[in-house]
């Protein structure tokens, strides 16, 4: 269970966001520029809403009338940014250990072996992120994020610069963790595709507002 | 031909010792104060960042006797830290401590600036993947800072190695004890004929100094190459 | 003796002493074994660390008044206290300089002598040199005509090297100085009496224990050390007791 | 009560204009030579950067000395310059000319640490929309650098105030003309009794440096700003 | 007519690439990571090629036998960066003027307005790039890229963050570009609809290597 009620004035721009989704992915969909990235990272803790209640499965991030405000570190959410944002300081390999190390649990090469393979990552893991293409990058940040072990998962447009063929590897993984592990996600896309494909619950956002929410169908 | 008396080889010693310990020491604190007037807007910070820039803005003796004043055996500090054991009057400790304190400023100047070149999104990314504030101080903005570090640390240093007003008029200028190789440059040249046996100490410390920016320039360009990611 | 020989003493000395008082100093271990350490720079500077409790034994100032600002403040012991050292003020000119030699009397008229160039001096509100220089000039009347073209430098030395390199046609400094320095020619002498007698007091400072300090003091006062010292030109001013 | 001589306020303007002027000319250099020392590389690049520290590692005095046998009447460039009019002997000029170099070591590690931070791909982008070096140079590198030749300025404007050693021994200490506020306190504190008057003058360059001060902290964070996008 | 034959070792990594193709729009079709982005850098003149030869309408921009190498400023090629690129210290209206200062042409106002009203971001002129969102920056840096009047545009997924909407307005515009003003392109997409409706000409690359050259019907 997830519930987002959100309001901030940036600039110009107003953000006055309000929903809330039961567990699975909830897809946030809408044009460029409408407050996507904006509500993400205030559920990540990463920008605080002038006003506003943020909830996962009962607890409370954030909450304007009682004061409540989880910082950022201890909310475990994974989030892959727009922009990457991998380390440029530390190798790929360190890159996708740090929640892991920040966490202070021990490793899962389990885990690590299998996402480094989905992601097609294995063959960077001593690169730094300075010259990887693109999509590597995004594919890195990916990997970061689900190694942390998040209880939510944040992705904004992790997909956007990615082949096809990797597309349709990944996707897949995305729905057995919405369905097997039932690890809940906010996702960020502008392919319609992949928001069917995945999405149990979509939020139009339109200029800062929900302009509707629904199933799959509304797209 | 080039030859050092015993006791300018002293001075040489001890002027290493004093710049490595003051630099060494000053680190720390250069560090945090950096990161304090980089990140934080407090009442009084631009009395901070004055009080930071003194050494800077006095003329050296002065400083010196502030220095003598304040942590001389008779001095309000001197006196407290000495009821602990720490003396610094006449002691080359007391020379570390002047040299630190003229340096504070260049130290300081250099690492602000590094901290606020750092990409504050990078620190973001951190806290989302489980950093509080003080791992995400060591994990990446020290790191990212790595290059304001090292250029500090030299030009700390450096100054060090030069400092000699402050430091002449807090602890004097007693062989072995206080007198570095600027001091001792400075006595020579204030006698008929000293000037020859001046040259052999300049000389040595421009060696030195080189040695330290050799190794500053690689440790830099390193430093520098892993903050761009590569 | 044998006790003394573990004694070491600490002589802070104005910082134009070094060369001459070095010697002496060698001499001193050489005859009793009494190390001796000599910090030397500006006697202001000494005289503040003595105020501050510095580790001296022996003060040997460049002027009086530092020394009597020492003796103002129960810093010295008083009874030690003698004017070991003189110097005489000559005026200077660079070797390759056409200024004739001269003679230094009343209307002695400096500014002239300068031309268009300055006159180098030690600085004259601080350095001893420079307060003797101004002394001396006032005593002959020249003060007002010179004050203008006076290049004042931090110390005697630096006096010097403004002769030296040619950026002042001349300077004023002392006799101990010009000798030594081959780029620059005495032209003349101030007259004794034309300015304060230039004095290096010694005196024991008042919180010293060391026994070797009366044995350094006394020393000093043997014709050993004066014939060091006028080695360097400096005058002895006292009659050596041996 | 406080209270400035007239000879005491000469050297308070003059001191202004003498570290003003001092970073003004310096910086153009200051900017080249941090540019060259952050981007290329060339045999005897360690000399350079040697020969730009020494006035850091070696007492101020020698550094005086040596402006003396270079830029003096008799000195090597000295002649020259005179020759075409430029003199720096017992003029305020000279004074400048050592401040400039006095201040030279701290501006270039400020600015060339700046420089470092730049990230080329903006300037590669600047290539391909049809800007030659030159014009990258201008319109990207340097406003991005702009933080660091803030923090280089205001770091020589207040060496240029403390500075006395190198400029008394280089150009003396003539009231009105190379007499600095460092100067005048140096002086001073070299009379017994005189501590009170230097603590005027003191207080005098604390207010100069905190208005100095206050002013770069202002542009830094617009120019830090400017740099991260916002 | 535009010809690209390139070979560079970055690290590991080895690219190796022939093609040439008539004016109009080559897409270059790859897998993340085949070595795209770096072709597209060599073109533009940002990476020197260890050896090759490249030419666009006879004009040869890069030549390695006869030591020809048209620095990147001179080529006159507008890139639009995978990962935007706008100056941080200077304006929206700024960043999208650049080209034209360095030119030192007179200003197009009917130009932009034109193309700030396709991108729509006429409402962001005044803004600096720190604050903008993904979308923004790449339309803005796509607009800094069609304002400087280039010889030939180089596309490294230029739509990829932009909503449905905003890429069926701006592709339609492409093609006005590619049949009016007859302005070739080198176009880089994941997205195999934009490059059926855009390209004239397909290059697939793989690791490094041209696997195929054809028409559309090659995806
Ligand atoms: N600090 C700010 N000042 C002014 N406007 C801002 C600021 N931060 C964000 N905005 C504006 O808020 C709006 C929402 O930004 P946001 O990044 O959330 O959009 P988005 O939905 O993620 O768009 P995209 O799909 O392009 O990433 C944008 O128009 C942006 O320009
Ligand atoms: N300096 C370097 N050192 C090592 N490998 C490098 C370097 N630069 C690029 N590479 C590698 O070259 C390959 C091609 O990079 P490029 O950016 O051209 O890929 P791309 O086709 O653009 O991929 P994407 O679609 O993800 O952007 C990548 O695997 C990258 O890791
Ligand atoms: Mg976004
Ligand atoms: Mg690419």
């Amino acid at each position: 269970m997830l519930s987002v009620a959100v309001k901030k004035k940036l600039g110009a721009f107003s953000l006055d966001a309000k929903f809330d989704s039961a567990c699975g992915v909830t897809a946030l969909f809408g044009p460029s520029g409408s407050g996507k990235t904006s509500i993400i990272g205030m559920v990540a803790g990463l920008m605080k809403p002038d006003s506003g209640h943020i909830a996962i499965g009962g607890e409370v991030l954030f909450d304007s009338a009682t004061g409540i405000d989880e910082p950022a570190h201890k909310r475990r959410v994974g989030y892959v940014f727009q922009d990457g944002r991998l380390f440029p300081h530390l190798s790929v390999a360190r890159n996708l250990d740090y929640g892991r190390w920040m966490s202070g649990a021990n490793r899962d090469e389990l885990q690590l072996k299998q996402i480094t393979g989905l992601l097609d990552i294995a063959h960077l893991l001593r690169r730094r992120p300075g010259a990887l293409s693109g999509g590597e990058r995004q594919r890195v940040a990916l990997g970061r994020a689900l190694l942390m072990k998040p209880r939510l998962l944040l992705l904004d447009e992790p997909l956007a610069s990615l082949d096809a063929a990797r597309k349709s590897e990944i996707l897949p993984y995305f729905v057995r963790l919405r369905d097997e592990i039932k690890l809940p996600m906010i996702y960020v896309s502008h392919d319609a595709s992949e928001v069917k494909a995945l999405a149990n619950r979509i939020v139009m956002i339109e200029a800062g507002r929900v302009a509707a929410t629904g199933q799959v169908d509304l797209i | 031909m080039f030859e050092l008396s015993a006791e300018e080889w002293t001075a040489v010693a001890l002027s290493l010792r004093v710049a490595a310990v003051s630099t060494a020491v000053a680190l720390p604190f250069g560090i945090a104060i950096a990161w304090v007037l980089a990140r934080k807007e407090f009442p009084g910070k631009a009395f901070l960042n004055a009080v930071i820039y003194l050494p800077l803005v006095l003329p050296p003796v002065v400083t010196g006797y502030l220095l003598l004043l304040a942590f001389g055996r008779k001095g309000f500090f001197g006196e407290t830290l000495a009821s602990i054991g720490v003396v610094f009057s006449f002691r080359w400790t007391g020379a570390a401590l002047a040299c630190g304190v003229m340096a504070f400023p260049l130290m300081v100047g250099a690492i602000r600036l590094s901290i606020e070149a750092v990409d504050r999104k990078f620190e973001d990314a951190a806290a989302t993947l489980g950093a509080n504030r003080m791992w995400i101080f060591l994990t990446v903005t020290l790191p990212l800072t790595l290059p304001g570090i090292i250029a500090g640390a030299v030009l700390a240093f450096a100054r060090a190695l030069g400092e000699f007003g402050a430091t002449i008029t807090f602890v004097s200028n007693i062989p072995g004890e206080t007198q570095t190789i600027s001091a001792a440059i400075y006595t020579l040249t204030q006698v008929p004929g000293g000037d020859s046996k001046a040259l052999n100490l300049v000389i040595v410390a421009i060696l030195i100094s080189l040695v330290a920016l050799v190794a500053s320039e690689w440790f830099g360009r390193r430093a520098g190459a892993r903050v761009h990611g590569v | 003796q044998s006790l003394a020989a573990q004694e070491e003493i600490t002589v802070f000395a104005a910082a134009s002493l070094k060369n001459a008082l070095d010697d002496a100093n060698a001499a001193f271990t050489k005859a009793t074994g009494i190390k001796v350490t000599a910090s030397y720079a500006a006697s202001s500077a000494l005289a503040k660390q003595i105020e501050q409790s510095a580790p001296a034994d022996v003060f040997i100032s460049a002027d009086l008044k530092w020394m009597d600002y020492l003796d103002e403040r129960k810093l010295i012991k008083p009874d030690t206290r003698v004017n070991l050292l003189g110097n005489k003020l000559v005026v200077i000119a660079p070797a390759d300089s056409k200024l004739p030699n001269i003679t230094i009397g009343n209307g002695f008229d400096i500014a002239k002598l300068a031309g268009d160039g300055r006159i180098a001096v030690a600085d004259t509100k601080s350095v001893p040199a420079g307060l003797y220089a101004k002394a001396a000039l006032e005593k002959l009347g020249a003060w007002k005509a010179a004050e203008p073209k006076l290049a004042q430098a931090e110390n005697v030395r630096a006096t010097l090297a403004f002769v030296a390199r040619g950026e002042t046609p001349i300077g004023i400094v002392y006799e101990t100085d010009a000798k030594i320095e081959p780029k620059v020619k005495t032209i003349g002498t101030f007259p004794d009496g034309s300015y304060p007698p230039v004095t290096y007091p010694v005196a024991a400072t008042a919180e010293s224990k060391k026994s070797g300090v009366a044995q350094y003091l006394n020393f000093l006062r043997t014709p050993v050390s004066k014939a060091v010292f006028e080695k360097y030109g400096f005058s002895y001013l006292i009659k050596p007791v041996s």
